[in-house]
């Protein structure tokens, strides 16, 4: 039962985490149709950016500023560079240009930050455990969980309760009509892959915070992918549900089931639940069914 | 449409061409000296294990430097041709079949899966493979008789490892006496390196009256351990063995700490290094390790010319960087530089030389760096059975027992433990 | 010509199976109700039309005959066979095919090779002789391609256009390719969604003569099952006429029946200069 | 579309290695090389009926919800079932080695690269042959039909299901065949022959060659492989001295790759097949442009 809590809390955390770059991954699909598989990678730079702040001895809060502020610029970067010519063009096109955009920017980060392991020295949040009842939770969970969430809120906020964030709910709903009411598309789209860089870039942080960081980050990012189906692509609710489950199954099945099948369980069950869930329920725990019209 | 495409049309066809004259004055080229030992070097700068790759592949390099600066073999300098493979399996194949073009006399190798695979080619070949995996299946000459290394292997190494822990820390503990102690392993499952040793470990464990609880699977790449950590947790173990690299030993530790999990720590030779306590932290006080050789920097004999030769040839890579690594490469490539030397004094200085005139020749031959002194014989490939066992504790690194094997368990040694 | 299928119209049998027969079709997307409860019955050789004004759920009716769409709650019957579980592919294998609304041709293959996909159903060859090309499969593309020259580009007219890509060509020829393609599958049942919108008065003229040649030619015999809104063409046309409205039958009767039906010329008919003439 | 067709490679291959090295042939037929053959044969079908479960879903969802099955299919396949238990067979970890001179094909030996580029280029055509011919038949208009427009194709009477796994059948199948030959050129093998970025590197070449066409493949993987091979020997003179540079050069290429892809898509989308066509075209047409 210990193990059973445990195993569920601390796959919440981590769910929030995936939550916050889930989102991000949500808002380009919203805005702009966009699937895009360079989130994993659109993590680690902003991972290693804030990290690279923070060991050149900036506190820190203002390291992930300065991540999420250079997150921003290359996100309006890529959209302008890459993803605006394609517009109109097929998904399939679409999608290999953001594989090929994941393949850069790994390269590129690769380049840079070299495949070693770094970790935040000193360490940001304190390694001493925090014990609540029977659980025992580290602290850098903790101060991840609530960070996620905060930001997740921020976001939701944003987009309920600024103009910018209706222009852009308007847009991902009927861009003609927004159009027409003057919202400018290229703006939102830009918009769109600044936020999700931003929001990738403090998710990569966070979870470099937990141990270090590396490429492998990366793989983590591309866990987005069966939390966004699973709350169905064009959910923000579900999105952010779509993490934690996905958290927390990992969990679970990491403690669980490893145990019946050796080996790698915790890095696939995301996969394979994926495939089931599809098979089952097409679009997701809160997609919009599409209705084929003749 | 058709018109705006011709000035492209253009374009695109003198890029072909460029590509056929590249191809062309690609495959003239090659590179031929005369009178020189050619040696190849497979290394991990960018893989799974490149945290210990890296200084590996420096350590190589220079220690290649001081063989030419001291005669060479016996006057033939040595060419090294060093690649980086990035631990994987396929491009390791590819890249021996370019050493064999290259046509070296024998390869320095690194990985135990890439190792693994190609010894029945290298058999084949009839060339010596030197690798940095201390693997234990390729100690049997038998069946493996071309692949080498100068350390201890991982399956006695682990036996000793257990074993000083058995005999230091257990009776401290306090239930001493009173129950089994509880140990178990986290390794990745699928990693051959990892797995090499672990049917002598649960051996061992047997042997010392162990309770064995169940393995955890921790990825090479892993930053995120927590569950296996919970899942070990649940065992409440004494003590457990890590198989895994600095990178990924380093997170579990991290996690052990958060999570509040107390027991020892036993890390396998390419998990415990300098850079351990610099990725875990707190975490990593009073972790125990298997090391072959010498700390860098420690002072042993031949320890003056490492950091000579590491700061002439790489001054850009900062002294506190360097690791144990550098060492175990250095003892590498003393042996291979030994062997070809005898093979060339005995005028035969070409695979199957160097293994009979050359290693098999060795008995109690000193290779310095802290190392205990190895022999090989026709049948039997381990280089030695003397296992040293350090302790991480107040910020250095203090040898904590030396286990010696052969001494304690002759019988087994000799006939039972060869080759697993 | 109206006159004699006049004369069919007056004759219906009803004791004959009907060839295809609607029984209280519900069918609701979400919160929205596009069929309530609609019944229809089709007998066999007759030309039979549905009409009423946009949003009336015509389209959804043939989307649940041919089995795009799943009713709710009723039932279909195809020569008193039930087909609700049928997907579409099956129900053309009974017999039935169809063409679209907006044209849906395989905009990058020729004509020829639409109208060859067509046969699909005729085509026997399997996958392995299908990778080996010779003998069976390649007599077999020999055959069909015959038929294909013979009967369906001749009646059609379209001789001249036959090796182009049909993307390339206009809206109605498109729609003759799409009529093509449904014919290549020699069914009993050919369902039309508004085969004359969107087409220039000649095109009209030369699509209704295709419709009710298919209908009547020895050759063919085929029972039509017709949407359109073009008033005139359908009153001249239609053996019987279906009048739908938000979901709702209001009739289902003989031409002259459904112009006098005071609730059809309501619904629908009072507007008739929206409808009569060609938007 | 797939991004997991390293998975259906990965599978033959491994069927193909397992059948050699571990099936208890009669002797005759090792004698007589028959194994190899056989091994091939039995590799085509089971990566054929691996490729038909993963495409199951494709009967519920499209475009990218199956491309993301394909990529499920590439972790499951190979991540977990080949790395944690396939070749964890005979208990040495993750390479099966294949000592040489196991590989024959009846009294043929295939040891030395240009034996295996003979058999390849044999079953290069024949795939080549059996896949354009099963384009212009039945099966093959099926495809494409259910390509342009599956629900017009569906109310033709094809059954689009059906039609969808058999695709996903024949892709699997030349893939095992892929697989099960591509041993012949290794002295082993390892999951890591398989992973995930072959399968998007496949995608790669196909729409640098151009979508949907098989000389589209055929130029793509020539290109390709050219270019990176070029590369590979530029780089190699300079590698002997300058150990860094060869480092920092892998990451360059990856980050080239990716680059190039991108920068392909754009002022490219139609490929290098189209290319072709357009100097066909020109070559037809001279001296008039048009």
């Amino acid at each position: 039962m210990e193990l059973f809590l445990m195993t569920l809390t601390t796959g919440i955390m981590v769910g929030g985490i995936y939550a916050l770059v889930a989102l991000g991954w949500v808002l380009i699909y919203k805005c702009s149709g966009v699937l895009n598989l360079a989130m994993g990678e659109m993590t680690l730079i902003g991972a290693y950016v804030s990290l690279s702040f923070y060991q050149a001895g900036v506190p820190f809060i203002l390291s992930l500023l300065f991540s999420v502020i250079i997150g921003l610029i290359l996100g309006i970067l890529t959209e302008r560079i890459f993803l605006d010519r394609l517009i109109g063009e097929p998904v399939l096109t679409v999608i290999m240009v953001t594989v090929g955009l994941s393949f850069f920017f790994r390269g590129t980060v690769e380049f840079i930050w070299g495949t070693d392991t770094k970790v935040f020295s000193p360490p940001v949040f304190p390694m001493e455990p925090i014990i609540i009842g029977p659980l025992i939770i580290g602290q850098v969970y903790l101060w991840s969980f609530i960070a996620a969430i905060a930001l997740l809120l921020i976001f939701v906020a944003f987009f309920k309760y600024t103009r910018w964030g209706l222009a852009m709910q308007a847009t991902a709903d009927d861009e003609m009509a927004a159009l027409s009411l003057g919202v400018s598309a290229r703006f939102v789209y830009a918009a769109s892959w600044a936020i999700a860089f931003m929001a990738a870039g403090v998710g990569g942080t966070l979870l470099g915070n937990i141990n270090g960081l590396n490429i492998s980050v990366g793989y983590l990012g591309l866990l987005v992918l069966p939390a966004v189906v699973l709350g169905g692509l064009n959910s923000v609710p579900g999105a952010i549900a779509g993490g934690i489950i996905i958290g927390v199954l990992q969990n679970l099945s990491g403690a669980y089931l490893d145990r019946y099948f050796p080996g790698g369980v915790k890095e696939i069950v995301p996969f394979v639940f994926m495939v089931i869930f599809l098979l089952f329920k097409p679009y997701g725990l809160w997609g919009w069914e599409r209705i084929e019209r003749v | 449409m058709k018109k705006q495409s011709t000035c492209r049309r253009y374009g695109f066809g003198a890029v072909m061409l460029l590509a056929t004259i590249g191809l062309i004055l690609g495959l003239s080229f090659s590179a031929f000296g005369a009178e020189e030992v050619k040696v190849g070097a497979l290394n991990d700068m960018t893989g799974a294990t490149s945290d210990v790759g890296k200084d590996y592949a420096l350590g190589l390099a220079e220690a290649i430097h001081y063989a030419n600066a001291n005669g060479g073999v016996n006057g033939k300098p040595i060419k090294l041709y060093q690649f980086d493979y990035g631990y994987r399996v396929p491009e390791a194949l590819t890249k021996y079949k370019l050493f064999k073009r290259l046509g070296t006399v024998a390869v320095l190798g690194w990985g135990t899966g890439d190792t693994e695979a190609l010894s029945p080619t290298v058999t084949k070949d009839r060339m010596p493979y030197v690798s940095a995996s201390y693997s234990g299946h390729l100690t049997d000459p038998e069946k493996t008789p071309y692949n080498l290394f100068f350390a201890v292997d991982y399956s006695s190494g682990a036996r000793g490892a257990i074993t000083a822990w058995f005999d230091e820390k257990w009776p401290e503990h306090p239930d001493y006496g009173k129950r089994k102690p509880r140990f178990l392993c986290s390794y990745m499952f699928a990693s051959p390196y990892c797995s090499a040793p672990i049917k002598a470990i649960k051996d061992q464990a047997e042997l010392l009256g162990f309770d064995v609880g169940p393995d955890q699977d921790v990825s090479l790449f892993a930053i995120d351990t927590k569950s296996q950590v919970l899942g070990m947790k649940d065992f409440e173990p004494d003590v457990i063995w890590h198989g895994n690299t600095t990178m990924s030993v380093a997170a579990t530790l991290r996690d052990a700490y958060s999570l509040g999990l107390k027991a020892d720590h036993l890390i396998n030779v390419w998990g415990f290094d300098e850079n351990l306590p610099r990725l875990a932290g707190k975490a990593a006080e009073g972790a125990m390790g298997v090391a072959v050789c010498a700390f860098y920097g420690e002072d042993v004999p031949m320890m003056d010319k490492v950091v000579e030769y590491a700061k002439k040839f790489n001054p850009g890579v900062a002294q506190e960087k360097r690791l144990i690594r550098t060492i175990q490469a250095w003892g590498d490539v003393l042996i291979l530089w030994e062997a070809m030397k005898r093979a060339d004094k005995a005028g035969k200085l070409d695979g199957e030389g160097i293994l009979k005139q050359g290693f098999e020749t060795m008995e109690n031959f000193e290779i310095g760096l802290g190392a205990p002194p190895v022999t090989f014989t026709s049948a039997d490939h381990r280089p030695t059975g003397e296992v040293n066992i350090y302790e991480y504790r107040g910020g250095a690194f203090a040898l904590l027992k030396r286990v010696d094997l052969p001494a304690r368990w002759p019988e087994k040694w000799e006939k039972e433990w060869l080759g697993w | 010509m109206p006159t004699e299928t006049g004369d069919f119209r007056e004759t219906p049998k009803e004791n004959e199976v009907p060839l295809l027969e609607l029984k209280d079709v519900h069918m609701r997307f979400g919160k929205v109700n596009a069929l309530q409860g609609v019944s229809l019955k089709i007998q066999k050789g007759e030309i039979h039309s549905i009409i009423g004004p946009n949003g009336a759920g015509k389209t959804v009716m043939l989307n649940c005959i041919n089995g795009l769409y799943r009713p709710q709650e009723g039932e279909i019957f195809y020569k008193g066979e039930r087909i609700n579980h049928l997907r579409p592919h099956r129900r053309a294998k009974l017999g039935m095919a169809r063409t679209f609304q907006k044209v849906e041709v395989f905009g990058g293959l020729s004509v020829l090779d639409n109208i060859r996909l067509g046969r699909h159903l005729h085509f026997k060859s399997g996958i392995l002789s299908g990778a080996v090309y010779a003998g069976k499969t390649s007599r077999e593309e020999v055959e069909h391609r015959e038929f294909i020259e013979s009967q369906i580009i001749d009646l059609l007219e379209i001789e001249h256009i036959r090796h182009q890509p049909v993307g390339m060509l206009p809206y109605g020829l498109q729609k003759r390719v799409e009529l093509g393609r449904a014919l290549a599958l020699e069914p009993e049942l050919l369902i039309l969604d508004e085969p004359l919108a969107g087409l220039n008065l000649e095109e009209v003229e030369d699509m209704a003569r295709f419709i009710i040649d298919v209908n009547e030619e020895p050759r063919w015999k085929v029972t039509c099952l017709l949407v359109e809104h073009d008033m005139g063409v359908v009153m001249d046309l239609s053996a019987r006429i279906f009048v739908l409205n938000f979901g709702n039958m209001i009739v289902d009767g003989a031409p002259g029946e459904v112009q006098a039906h005071p609730e059809v010329i309501k619904a629908y008919l009072g507007e008739e200069d929206l409808y009569a003439t060609r938007r | 579309m797939t991004l997991g067709h390293a998975a259906f490679l990965a599978v033959g291959a491994y069927t193909s290695t397992l059948l050699i090295l571990e099936f208890p042939w009669p002797g005759f037929m090792m004698d007589w090389g028959l194994a190899y053959p056989l091994s091939i044969l039995a590799a085509a079908v089971v990566a054929g009926f691996w490729s038909v479960l993963f495409g199951l879903p494709s009967a519920r969802v499209k475009g990218f919800y199956l491309i993301l099955t394909t990529m499920a299919a590439q972790f499951i396949t190979v991540d977990f079932i080949i790395t944690q238990y396939i070749s964890q067979i005979g208990g040495r970890g993750q390479a099966f080695s294949l000592p040489p001179g196991t590989i024959k094909l009846g009294p043929w030996v295939i040891d030395s690269d240009l034996d295996v580029y003979y058999m390849m280029l044999v079953l290069t055509i024949l795939c080549v042959v059996a896949v354009v011919n099963l384009l212009r038949s039945r099966v093959g208009r099926a495809w494409v039909a259910i390509r342009d427009n599956d629900i017009s194709a569906d109310v033709m009477g094809i059954n689009v299901v059906g039609y969808k796994l058999l695709a996903f059948f024949v892709a699997g199948v030349i893939g095992g065949i892929a697989g099960a030959f591509w041993i012949s050129n290794l002295a082993a093998i390892s999951p890591e022959h398989f992973p995930w970025f072959w399968s998007l590197w496949l995608v790669g070449v196909i729409l640098i060659g151009g979508v949907g066409s098989i000389h589209g493949a055929i130029f793509g993987s020539v290109f390709m492989v050219v270019v990176m091979e070029l590369l590979q020997l530029g780089m190699m003179p300079l590698a002997a001295t300058y150990p860094k540079l060869l480092m920092d050069f892998l990451f360059i290429k990856e980050a080239a790759f990716g680059l190039a892809i991108c920068l392909f898509l754009i002022f490219e989308p139609n490929g290098l097949a189209y290319r072709w066509w357009q100097m066909k075209n020109y070559f037809n047409l001279w001296p008039f442009s048009y």
